[in-house]
Formats: C-alpha cells, structure tokens, sequence
C-alpha cells in the first residue's frame, strides 16, 4: 500500500506467546466472519451485517495493546473488535441469530453488540454516533481519576461529519486519554475516500487540535497498528492527551451483506490485488515465519481451535432460544414499564 | 399505465421532473455512482451529470443546509437521506432552517426543497435503524409531510411535492420499494398533497392507514368481511400535513366508527390526531372510543419474532375493528 | 418551607444531588465561570470544580453525546441546553443513544441522565428561539419527559430525575424561573415521576395544563367561576412521560368534559394524546367533545402582539371551557 | 491587538469617495446600533438583541468588497451587515419594533434579518445553523456557472461545531465560491475563545481542508480586512476556491442586550483598552487623517447624514402599523393556509 513506509521487521519486543495469540485474534475474527457470512446467506442473521475481512490488522493490533480496564467503543463493523475485546463468541453468534443467548439478548443484532464485563462499549450504527459518547468515557475516565484510556474506532467517512469536529476538539480541550482509530478502509459503502473527504490523509485533521497528534500508518501490518497505539495509548494514559491514528486498510468484502463485493465503485481487479498482497493475515504469518516464530504445525492448530470457537459458537447459538413476546417490552426502562398494556392491547 | 414497482415509479417522477425543470437536482449519499443505496436514483447521474445528481459525505446536517442554501437562491432541491433515521442529524436545518425560513423572513424567500428517503422499519434494522417519525414532522408547522403507500400514489404525490414551493418532508416505505401497481405514464400526472384516497370502501368501520399499514388493514378488511362480517372502508390519508380530515370524517359519518391504524410510536402519534379531529367535528356520530394500532411503544428489536410483533398486524387491526363494533 | 424562585429551587435540586452523590455532574454552555445563562448553576463552580459543572464549547451533539458515555460508564449527568431549541442539534443523542442503549444492549447498560433547559417561548424571541417540543419527546419510547409548572415541582422533580435510572427530558419554563412558591427545605423531598398533581378542585370541567399553561388555566379557572358559574378542575399532568392518566380520568368522570391546554403545537401535541386516551378509556363519560388549546400552528412570530396572540391564553380557554359546557 | 501584523499605511489603490463612503458606513453602524440599544432600553424593542459595537471594520471592510449580486449570510448580530449590505434602515429598524413595515413584517425580529432584493441572506440565530445554508449558496452559484461568492459571517465559537467541518469540506470538496469571515470578537457570550476552541488561530482549522486557504488578520484594520476579503473573493470567483478568514476583533459591549458589558469573563479594564486604543472607527479616521483623506468638517457632515439616517430610521418604523392577528397566519406556506382555523378557533 502507498502508506506502508516501515517495513516491520522488529517485533516489538513481544513474546512468541503474544505474537502467536494476536495471530489467533486475526484469524479467530476471520473465520468468525465467513461463518456470520454463511449464516447470513442461509437467512439465520438478518438486517444489516458488515463484515471485518480484510481488516482483521487494525482491531487486533489496537485492541492487544490495552489493558482490561480499559475501554472499546467502534462503529456497526464490530463482530472483531467484540471478539478481540474478549466477548464470548456464543454470545456474538447467538445475537447474530437474534435469540435470548445473544449479548443484547437478542435485540441488538449485528450492529450493536455490547459487553459491559469487558469494557466493551458497543457497536454504534449512526456513522458518527459514538465519537462524542467515547469523549463522555473519556472524561469520566478523568472524572474518576483513573489511568485507563478509551479507544474509539471510526470508519473513514466519519473525518467528514459534524460529531468529528466537536468530539476532537473537546478531547483536545479537556485533554481526554482518547484514542481515535480511524479504519480507512479506502471506501465509505460506495464513496471513495476522496470523493468525500477535502484532505489526503485523514489523520492530518489532527492539525485542527492543538494537543491532539495524527499519524498514518498501514493498518495491514498488524505489528505497526500495535505500535502506533501503544504509543497512543501511553500519550493518554501518562499524559491525558489524545491522539488520531489513521490506519489504511482494504475491506475484502461489499460494505454489507447487502452490496457486492465490487461494483461501480472499485474493480474487481482492485479487490484481488489486495488479497493477494496485502491480507494482513498472510503478511503477519510471513513475518512470523520470518523470524521463526511459527510453524505450520502452529498454523493447524490455530485453525482447528478457531473452528472449534466458531463451530461450537454456532451451535451453541442455535441451541439458544428466540426472545419471548413480553421481552418486547423489557429493557426500556429501568423499574419496567407497567403502563404500556393500556396503549397497547393488542400484543 | 404500466405496472412498475414503488421504487421505478419513484425514479420515473424524479426523471421527469428533472427534465423538465432545470433547476430540480437531487442530493444525497451514494444518489450518483452507486445508482442510489436503494436505487431510487438509478441512471440519473448519467442522464443529468454530477452537479444534478450530487454523491456527498456523510454529512446530514451539512447537506441538508445545502439544500436549504439553494432553495432560498431558487433552485428546487431534492434531498434524499439513506433512511430518515439518520436525519435526526439533520433535524435543526429541516425545523428551524427550512421550515420556518419564509415565515422569519416575512415571505421573502419561499423554500420548495423535498427531503425525501426510506423510513420505518425493515427486515430487522433494529432500534436506530427502524423509525418511522412520521409524527414528528407533521407537528411541525412550516412543513408538509407525505408518505404514499402505493407505487402509483409515490408518482404522483413525488411530483407534486417536487413542484411545491414549500419544504416537503416525504417519506417512503422501505419495504414498499419492490411492490407493484398501475402507473400512469403520463407525465403531467400529479396527485395533489392533502387529498386522501379511499382505497376500499365499506359501512361499518372506517380504517385510516398510511404508507406500509394500508396494505395490513386492506388485508385486514378482506379477514373482517369474509370472517366477520364487517365491511370495513379502508382511508390512505397520504398527506400526514395538511391532512384531509374531510374524506375521513365523512367515512366515520357513516360508519360511526373507527380505528386507526400507523407504524410509529403510539404517544403522540398521527393517529392521536385524527382521534382528535373526529372527536371534536364528529362527536355525535362515534358509536364506539377510536381504537388505534401502532407500532409498539418500544425501540425496534432485531429478532425476527420481536420485530414482528412490534409492528402492526393484520391480527392486531381485526380485533381492534371488531372490538369498536362491539363484536368481542 | 421558604419561598424561593423556580430558579433557586432548581440550583437547590442540583446543588443537593451534587452535594448526595459524587457521580452527579454539570454539563453545558456558561454553566460553570458564567454562573449560568438563567444563573441556574449559580455559584455551583465554585463548590464542586470544573470537572462537576463543565463549561462546554457551542457543540451540543458533541456534549450530549459526552453525557451518555460517561453515564454508560457510569456517571449521572445533567445536560443543560442553553435552550432547547438547541438540542435539535443533539436529538440523534438523545434519542438514538440515550433512549435506545439500555433496549440495544439488552438491559446491560443503563443511561441515568437528565437532559434539561428553558422550553418553551420568551420575550419575543422568535420562531427559532421559541418552541416547546414537549411532544417530540414524549413520543420516543425510551426517555422520560417532566415539565414542572411550579416551583415546589421543579425541585422535587428534578431532584427525582438525577436520581432516576433513565434518560429524562427535564422541561423547564423559561418565563417561569422567576416564578415564586413554597418549597420545602428538606432534602429528602421527591416527588416522583407520572403523578400528576390536582392544582385546583371543581367539578363542571377539567382542564389539563403543565407548564406555564397551567397559571394561565389557573387563571381562566378563577374567571370561569367568577364570571360563568363553571367550576373547572385544574390538573397538572407533570410528567408527560409517562403520564398519569388515571387522575385524569378521575376528574373527567366527575366533570364529563375536558379542555386540555399546551404551549406546543398543536397537531400530535400532547393534548391529542390525552384526548385519546381519555376517549378511548372514559367514552361514555363525556358529555361534549374535548377541546384544546394550543399554542398556535405557526412558527413563533416575534411582534410581541403577535407572540401574545400565539400562545394560549385565558380567554382562549374560557371559551373552550364554555363550549364544552355547552355555554356558547 | 497581537494579531496586528501590517501597519495599514497602504490605502489599497481606493478613491476617496470610497475610503469615506467606508467610514460613513462604521460610523452608520455604530450610530445605529447605539439607537438601538436605547429603543431596547425603552422597551421599544423585545428578544435577544445583539449589537455590534466595536466590529464594525469586518461587515464594512468584507461587504465594501463586494458585488451586488454577490451574496451575504451571517448570524444573529447581523443589523450592520444588512446595513452595509444596503438594506433600508427604515426597513431594519421597523422589524426591531415588530412592525409591518420591518423587513420580515415584524415576526422574524434582531437576529432574524433578510433582505432578498440585495443577496443579504439573513441573519439565523442557531449558532452554526448558516453554514450549510452557505454552501448551499455556493453549490447554487457553480450550478449556474455564475461567478458571484458568497460570504459568510460566523463567529469565533463556530470553529467548534458539527456543521463546521461538514461545511467546509464541502466548501472544499465541491470547490464552492464560499468566503468563510470568522468575526472573533475573542468571546463566545461569556466563554473566551481558547476556553472552547482547542486551536490557537481558529484561521488554522484550515488546514484540515484542501483546497482551503486560512488566514488571521486584525480585524479592527477595515483596510486589512478588505485587502483580506478582496484576495478571497478573488480565489472565489476566479479559482472557485474557499477561504477562511479569521477577523479578530472585539466587541465593546455586552453579548446581548440583556447581558452586561463586562462580568465573570472579562474585566471593566479589558473592554476600556480595547475601546480607548482599538476603536476601528477612530483607527480608520486616523489612517485616513493621515492620508489627508479627510478633515473635521467630513466628520461633522458624515455624522449628520448618519443622524438623519438613524433618526429618521425609528421616525419611519413608529409610523409603521403593528401587524395584524390574521399576519400571524401568512407566510407559512406558499398557498396560505386554509385549514387552521378548524384546529384553532381561539385566535
Ligand atoms: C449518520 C449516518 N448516515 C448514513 C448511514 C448509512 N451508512 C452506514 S455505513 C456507511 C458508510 C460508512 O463508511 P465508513 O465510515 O468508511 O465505514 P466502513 O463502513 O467503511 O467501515 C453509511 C453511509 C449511517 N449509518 N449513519
Ligand atoms: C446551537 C446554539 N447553541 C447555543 C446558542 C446560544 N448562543 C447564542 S450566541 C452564543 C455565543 C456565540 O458566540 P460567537 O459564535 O463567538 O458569536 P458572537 O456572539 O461573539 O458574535 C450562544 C451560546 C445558539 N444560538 N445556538
Ligand atoms: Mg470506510
Ligand atoms: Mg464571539
């Protein structure tokens, strides 16, 4: 890609054991997601579902980096960062399903996957939504006194909208331990990166905060993802300041179930030059291999265990019950609400 | 007339309208190269060229004032939101820009923009995707608010309020896109806002639905005449602002009663409205309270089952209609 | 007991929520070194701190936003909007997140903020600084609505709503901050959430009104019986979300006739939901239509004769009143 | 001010004529605003009023630079702009008063000014809320391939809001004919500037625009501004180019009427400087002494005419008619609105 300009040939000082679990992430997210896609065309999961392939670098190098105190909150493409963030994969699958097993018992669906036992902060479906609501955890973080930081993913096409502007502007204000991960996957749905955005590189909107840093990086390369954001992470955690990491990455798949993998919008022929050279699956196990790291007997057994997650998330799923009619009206409000018979006889 | 679905019939008024009047230009994300998420705008950008048919950022509240700033220099701006639920970003400049723009200028500038999109629910978008605020845009004065059930009636209501002078607040039936009906061709065929259509007539129990839920109450009124009895006189209202309550209480003059029926929110609802007005001109002739089926009183859930039931049924309209004709 | 201002029993509620619980915390523009646009956070800067009363940049997506995160972290925040008619910027906020996250989460996030500011009309400030959207919120399942017409209410509503586990809309009257009453020192004072308080006893009709409407119903009601012979039952709803309607109900069956007033406009407003409500649950109580009073279907003009005319006044309801009395 | 950066010794090749005509405007404005105060102060005049004491070299030296089809959109401050935009001050000063002969027939008020007949656009009181309408002017233009501009007036808080960033990459994606004026006055209501904008020169939020030039200049300079307005204008309406210029300037009194002068934000001792030593009426008077331009007795014959103009201003709007009940009901829709009355029998 025209921004790789390192290649990572350190390994950061990980341990194998680290290298190798980040590896499982990336191919657990993966696989994970060629099964929802399955699932998806079977008419199991319905309703809008983007998938991760091809980005699998950037929420697992980024979210490897932080410690469980600290918070995740991304946008609807967020079956991987759940997964990373340590949500239970039955309890993705089974809200993929829609039945009571799923993290939102069912009512979430694809694009709003929450986990509150593991900082896991959603899951956002308004393109944009959840920057101001990452400044809010931001700031209790603050409030409260404590060192953890918040790391925000944002799609490309949120550098253009209004919640950008205000919620940069007051994590640079209020110097809030933020980190915004912007995944510029080259493409908003249909819209190239530049038919939107007045700018040729996302992170330089940056430059409009003072306290805030920018920098781009090749968000294929799963080990410089973790790099950029452990230096982020730390500008947060020791100095309260933000920062703006823009990762440049390629979604191997359409924007949703729904659109095509290429059309109007990009070349077939551009989506398979990426999976060829650049997956950041297969660029990860080069450099493992590399540096002798890992072996194809790891590689087997990676797979076999990944599939054992994804089989088994699967069938636990649909061994999970679909939502009871009164289910409707729970989770509204927090004392129930007694009132809605009246209005509402007929369900 | 040929038949042709909700969404052709929908390009077709754009097309025509767009050819006719050069100041018409649509807006909207992914309207142009992308041929329009839901393809409304298919083919427009090759016919009309970039600056008519505009692919913007994601950026509701910015392009919706764009289309305000053009309407007040005398363009006609159509503004397409990928589904109304994200205009809620875009709320200040649709209420306190367009709507109220001629007023605060004592009529100096008139603002003949329509802002036009998907609403309510469909196969479970879930909670932030699943709206349908039709209530909230009919409260407001300064605008107009129409929402067609039909393919033909999305013709010509579209062209109509692409014509009007004022802010147009028109809302479509995402799952109505792939139905189909009878479409007059003709290009001067307009259907005037504030006209409601009887869509099926009856004696006994007046319907009033819009967009998505007329076709569940007309299935409703077939159960209820071959099961029940009851002849049922289904009322499409289509214009939600102004609204022809005439039609309306000229039907409960008839029957004496009346359920309605809207995939929104119950509180506040248009159909509190309606309740309102037939009370109030038409209090002697009620036998029976209005009943309305709503949405449920709930965010939309994603679960198949759950979103089914939070929608209006058929099952839902029937014993409501057969509760008023005190049947049950 | 002490008579203090509408205004300094709302800086009592949140100076006695902030001084109760450390989580409770200020957000909004000039809340903190200016005291306050209305001067309800006077003084509260200088005892808690800038990380408790947070004077925000202009942006209040950005700042509603920021409430909700740090509630589903945790936090109890209060949003004040400079007015409300700002938050037209921040509805996505409130109602896509606040209202939704506890539904789309299943129940594992909970949002305890209250969102509040001046609703409503002022002095001549005009179609976009004027509005009272008190019915956009109560129709969004999710969030609650209050709408205190009374000193004594203000504080023990607001004090209930920090306290709350849900999002509330938090209304206030911007023409009523000066408006004094008794109110009871005591901290522990609450008053909860859907109880609607009976402000005057009668028994020819019952009139409805919260918020400022509720003094000028008050006032109508003393003129209806000193002029007309009609004794009207005054009641204050107070909550619009969720409403009491049973007292309501209560009063209506005695009275048999409704007149229900509001400040907001009139198609979809909150009266059209009460009039449903009460038709469908107490149809054979009603022995005349049921009127309402609105403010007027009309952006808000600023001629200060005109703004008089556009808002509900005494004589407006005096005549509804003696209609529904069969008097005119 | 420390963002004076050039002595204006130079008088931009202009004639005399229109050196006076542009002090006759500052002077026009302040004599007005300060009438209006006193109508306010008498009550003749209701709402949020803001004045504009103090700014008057920006509207002047920005508007001056103008076409008569060019347009011009501000905020709520906006008398003197409609002012130097040439609407009728009969006609500005008949709406304050809420009469039938104000330019919106009394129901738009201070903050709600338009005057269609010459391009001045209003005058909208949403912070922010102009923006779009801005751009929208801009994508007008272009689509008529006219080569009018459109300026547009914000204040210094604006540089923190949502429609900020979406407009000016709009402004600069779209290449529109948009000339960004930020008038910073150094406080929004009772917040300073850098209390809310995490940028030391809000001109260099530019930079997170291609495309978009910022500059900072003195805006209590009127030639500095115009020199500024007019190379703007110019990347307009040759280049189709937007630029952001930041105006800084200071208000002498307080945000609005109901406001005071000095409190919490700003000392008694701040705003007597800037007055004494800033005054960009006194300022310009003295560039042009120095120049030989003028003399005392243009000074005593400006202030005449301007007299005349003001007094004959509130003469004019006192004889005009209040409005009638049934206005309250006109200019709602295009075809009138028939059906109210049903709903609304009480008026
Ligand atoms: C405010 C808003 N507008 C439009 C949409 C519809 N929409 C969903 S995703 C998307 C594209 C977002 O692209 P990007 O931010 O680049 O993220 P990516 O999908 O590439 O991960 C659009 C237009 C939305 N969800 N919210
Ligand atoms: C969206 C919005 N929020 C708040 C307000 C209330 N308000 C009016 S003016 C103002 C300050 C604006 O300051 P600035 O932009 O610097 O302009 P100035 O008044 O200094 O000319 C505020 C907070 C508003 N009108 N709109
Ligand atoms: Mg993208
Ligand atoms: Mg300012």
């Amino acid at each position: 890609m025209a921004t790789r300009t390192t290649e990572s040939d350190e390994l950061l000082g990980l341990a194998r054991d680290q290298l190798v679990e980040m590896l499982r992430w990336m191919i657990l997210g993966r696989r994970f997601e060629e099964k929802t896609a399955e699932m998806y065309q079977v008419g199991e999961i319905g309703g809008f579902c983007h998938l991760y392939i091809g980005q699998e670098a950037v929420a697992v190098g980024a979210i490897t980096a932080l410690r469980p105190d600290d918070y995740v909150i991304t946008a609807y493409r967020d079956h991987v960062h759940a997964l990373v963030r340590r949500m239970d994969p039955n309890a993705i699958m089974a809200e993929l399903l829609g039945r009571v097993g799923g993290g939102s018992k069912g009512k979430g669906g694809s694009m709003h996957l929450f986990d509150r036992s593991n900082n896991f902060l959603g899951g956002h479906a308004i393109v944009g939504g959840h920057l101001p609501i990452a400044i809010g955890v931001g700031y209790a973080i603050r409030y409260r006194d404590s060192d953890a930081v918040c790391v925000c993913f944002l799609g490309d096409s949120v550098a253009n909208i209004g919640a950008f502007n205000e919620s940069l502007n007051m994590a640079a204000l209020f110097r809030l331990p933020v980190v915004f991960v912007i995944e510029n996957n080259q493409y908003g749905m249909g819209t190239a990166v530049h038919r939107a955005a007045a700018i040729r590189n996302l992170a330089d909107r940056a430059c409009a905060y003072d306290g805030m840093q920018g920098w781009t990086i090749d968000g294929m390369d799963v080990l410089e993802v973790r790099k950029a954001v452990e230096v982020a992470v730390e500008r947060a955690r020791t100095h309260k300041l933000p920062s703006l990491i823009e990762a440049n990455c390629y979604r191997f798949v359409g924007h949703s179930m729904s659109d095509p993998n290429y059309g109007h919008y990009r070349t077939k022929e551009e989506v398979r030059r990426y999976k060829l050279e650049e997956d950041p699956i297969k660029r990860f196990i080069e450099t493992l291999k590399k540096h002798s790291m890992i072996g194809e007997g790891d590689l087997t057994r990676i797979e076999h265990e990944v599939k054992a997650i994804v089989d088994g998330s699967v069938e636990s799923a649909k061994q999970s019950p679909l939502p009871q009619p009164e289910d409707l009206y729970s989770d509204i409000y927090a004392g129930g609400y007694a009132d809605v018979q009246r209005r509402d006889p007929w369900r | 007339m040929a038949v042709i679905t909700y969404r052709e019939a929908l390009n077709q008024a754009l097309r025509e309208e767009m050819r006719r009047d050069p100041d018409v230009f649509l807006v909207g994300e992914e309207v142009g190269a992308y041929q329009g998420a839901y393809k409304i705008s298919q083919g427009l950008l090759e016919e009309f060229g970039e600056w008519r048919v505009r692919d913007v950022p994601i950026a509701e509240l910015g392009f919706t004032g764009l289309g305000v700033g053009a309407a007040m220099v005398g363009l006609r701006p159509v503004i397409e939101f990928m589904t109304w639920s994200f205009a809620l970003l875009a709320v200040d400049g649709i209420v306190n820009a367009a709507a109220k723009l001629r007023y605060m200028s004592g009529g100096q500038f008139k603002i003949p923009i329509t802002f036009r999109g998907p609403s309510g629910a469909a196969n479970q978008l879930a909670a932030t995707h699943s709206q349908a605020l039709d209530a909230w845009y009919a409260h407001i004065p300064g605008l107009k608010v129409v929402a067609p059930a039909t393919a033909r009636d999305a013709k010509g209501l579209l062209k109509t309020a692409i014509r009007d002078d004022d802010p147009v607040v028109f809302l479509e039936g995402e799952l109505l896109y792939a139905t189909k009906d009878d479409v007059p061709e003709d290009e001067s065929f307009l259907i005037p806002l504030g006209a409601s259509d009887i869509k099926r007539s009856g004696n006994d129990v007046t319907i009033v639905a819009h967009s998505r839920p007329l076709h569940t109450a007309l299935k409703a009124a077939e159960i209820l005449q071959e099961q029940h009895g009851i002849s049922a006189e289904v009322i499409d209202p289509r214009t939600l602002r102004p609204m022809d309550i005439d039609t309306i209480l000229e039907s409960v003059g008839k029957t004496n009663r009346c359920v309605i029926v809207e995939e929104g929110w119950p509180v506040c609802g248009i159909g509190a409205q309606i309740v309102d007005d037939i009370q109030r001109e038409a209090f002697d002739e009620l036998d029976a309270p209005i009943l309305r089926v709503t949405g449920a009183d709930t965010p939309q859930p994603y679960a198949r089952n759950l979103e089914q039931i939070a929608l209006p049924q058929a099952d839902h309209i029937i014993t409501a209609a057969r509760r008023v004709c005190y049947q049950e």
